[in-house]
């Protein structure tokens, strides 16, 4: 395979978004010509075989593509994928997580939004479990973190969560964000 | 030694040591001690007198080395030597060889081919894919630290240490809840941080937070965020006349 | 080209992630042997030709990577600068990926200075992880590499990383890479 075309496949690979014939050519100081051929050169070899892509022509531009028969496997490894939690899970779960036993309004309270919703999709997840009623007027729900957060976290036991002090010791910037401003912390 | 060295191109001591171990063709197995110890010395002075800081670290090793100096320089007598036998530079060898290694292969780690620097990737995006389909049965993948660094995060902005605070019987939520809803019945809406004061004592923040709770939790109150980490709101979710309810008297009367 | 091959192929180009092989055996529904010969038979074709990109073997799983060597082509594609790091972070880097698990007071035994606010970049940076707590007074946290770190590094595995140089015997005691003296640096 000469160089030119292992550089336009490469290209087309690693790019983001479809690449023009002029975008390529300026990113390979290559003469459109010689750029052309090597896309047709690689159009063939993948035309050639069956393979897992496919040198597909697109608004104008190049970009590997999957054949549409494939489609039921990939969607399978796009639902096994792994998400990230959303940054309003994660505070939740992270309330939860050190406050509990907790109710929904101290949660709300902390966060300062309605958390219903994600404490919802926190609980269908089977990340909460319910620990009883708060022993005050309206008996709210108070809510922990369940069996399966610790294996999801990799933790043997709510103890070997950080503590607050070892955290904010990492980072000399936070050490102020301590509890509230009472009267016995002028001492520093 | 060069003029030109500067603190803040090593980073740390053990990097100033082997820089100067080096520059003087030592061996780290045999450093010449009372030669390395004038060399620091002299640097750390140099920055002194230009007035730049100098990190603790430099200045706890250069007791370090001068103490050592001190224990080669002291006449071994047999009674010591049973105790004091050994070298006195061998914990500092020992630590500058461990360090070593690591500042070896940290310059190697530099090199290795690194992703989005020197090898790329492609994917294709689920969206992509499948442009119509949202995807919802998402297994979740998380790390401790991003979940202490979300409470962490949160408590830096609103430190709120309380929830397991015992009160003391002698402050009653209830006056609290009035003192609450009375101050909100003067101004339409008060922001949190007006409601606890400088003065105020730990459990008086303590009782005036469960105040908050419970006024939440009745309805009584409404509390608005324009967005998130800003300033919250507290206004009355009740008119004054439907304060003096039955229903909310009773309420409140289940406190103090 | 072998149908198992094709979709094996279609998986790892379309996963973000090295794909390892019992995720593909999940995703394929076939039989770990099959996978294995078709990931064999793959890895081949890629070798046999100068491609754009080859399958690389990264944290346990298998991805397309291109080679170093057409860095300077494809960072023009790229608008995003990479990560940078301080010889401070490297330096830390090093010790956890070959000390782990580590607490951060034998991090800085070993660096000598202060370290908390490189391990907190590197933390943020999803680099490290936490290792629960030592079972000494105190509780430390350990730390250790996370798998971002093996994909950043395009390492298979820990054991990849480069082989430490020992050092001559000065001691017997100093070659094992064994625990640390780790507190005992307060008192000197």
């Amino acid at each position: 395979m000469d160089k030119l075309k292992q550089l336009v496949e490469a290209c087309i690979f690693a790019a983001e978004t479809p690449l023009t014939l002029d975008r390529l050519c300026s990113i390979l100081e290559a003469p459109r010509g010689d750029v052309r051929s090597a896309l047709e050169a690689l159009h063939q070899d993948y035309a050639d075989e069956q393979r897992g892509f496919y040198l597909a022509e697109i608004a104008d531009g190049y970009q590997f593509r999957t054949p549409a028969e494939l489609a039921p496997f990939l969607r399978k490894l796009k639902k096994e994928r792994a998400t990230k939690f959303s940054r309003a899970a994660m505070e939740t779960l992270a309330i939860i997580a050190y406050r509990q036993p907790i109710t929904r309004a101290e949660i709300e309270y902390l966060r300062g939004v309605d958390s219903g919703g994600v404490m919802k999709t926190l609980l269908d997840k089977n990340l909460l479990r319910l620990l009883g009623k708060k022993d005050v007027p309206g008996r709210p729900l108070m809510y922990g973190t369940s069996r399966h957060f610790l294996e999801l976290f990799g933790l043997r036991s709510l103890n070997d969560l950080p503590t607050l002090k070892e955290f904010s010791a990492l980072d000399p910037e936070l050490t102020d964000a301590q509890p509230l401003p009472p009267d016995d912390h002028d001492d520093r | 030694m060069s003029i030109e060295i500067r603190l803040e191109n090593f980073s740390g001591p053990l990097d100033l040591l082997l820089h100067l171990i080096k520059s003087n063709e030592m061996d780290i197995y045999d450093i010449r001690i009372v030669e390395i110890t004038e060399q620091y010395l002299n640097i750390i002075e140099q920055m002194k007198r230009l007035d730049l800081d100098i990190a603790g670290e430099f200045l706890l090793m250069a007791a370090t080395l001068v103490h050592i100096k001190s224990r080669m320089l002291l006449p071994m007598s047999d009674e010591i030597s049973d105790d004091e036998g050994e070298d006195p530079r061998e914990e500092l060898i020992k630590r500058l060889l461990e360090y070593q290694r690591y500042k070896e292969v940290s310059e190697l780690f530099q090199q290795l081919p690194r992703l989005d620097r020197d090898v790329f990737t492609g994917y294709i995006s689920a969206a992509e894919l499948f442009p119509t389909e949202p995807d919802e049965d998402d297994i979740l993948a998380a790390e401790v630290y991003q979940l202490a660094s979300a409470f962490h995060r949160l408590l830096k902005d609103r430190p709120v240490e309380i929830f397991h605070e015992v009160v003391q019987e002698t402050l009653s939520v209830s006056d609290y809840i009035e003192r609450i809803l009375d101050s909100l019945l003067h101004c339409r809406r008060k922001g949190l941080r007006d409601f606890f004061h400088q003065r105020s004592s730990r459990a008086e923040l303590v009782v005036t937070f469960l105040a908050m709770l419970e006024l939440v939790r009745m309805r009584m109150v409404n509390v608005e965020q324009v967005e998130p980490f800003s300033e919250v709101w507290l206004s009355l979710a009740v008119s004054e006349h439907e304060l003096n309810t039955a229903q909310a008297q009773e309420a409140l009367s289940d406190y103090g």
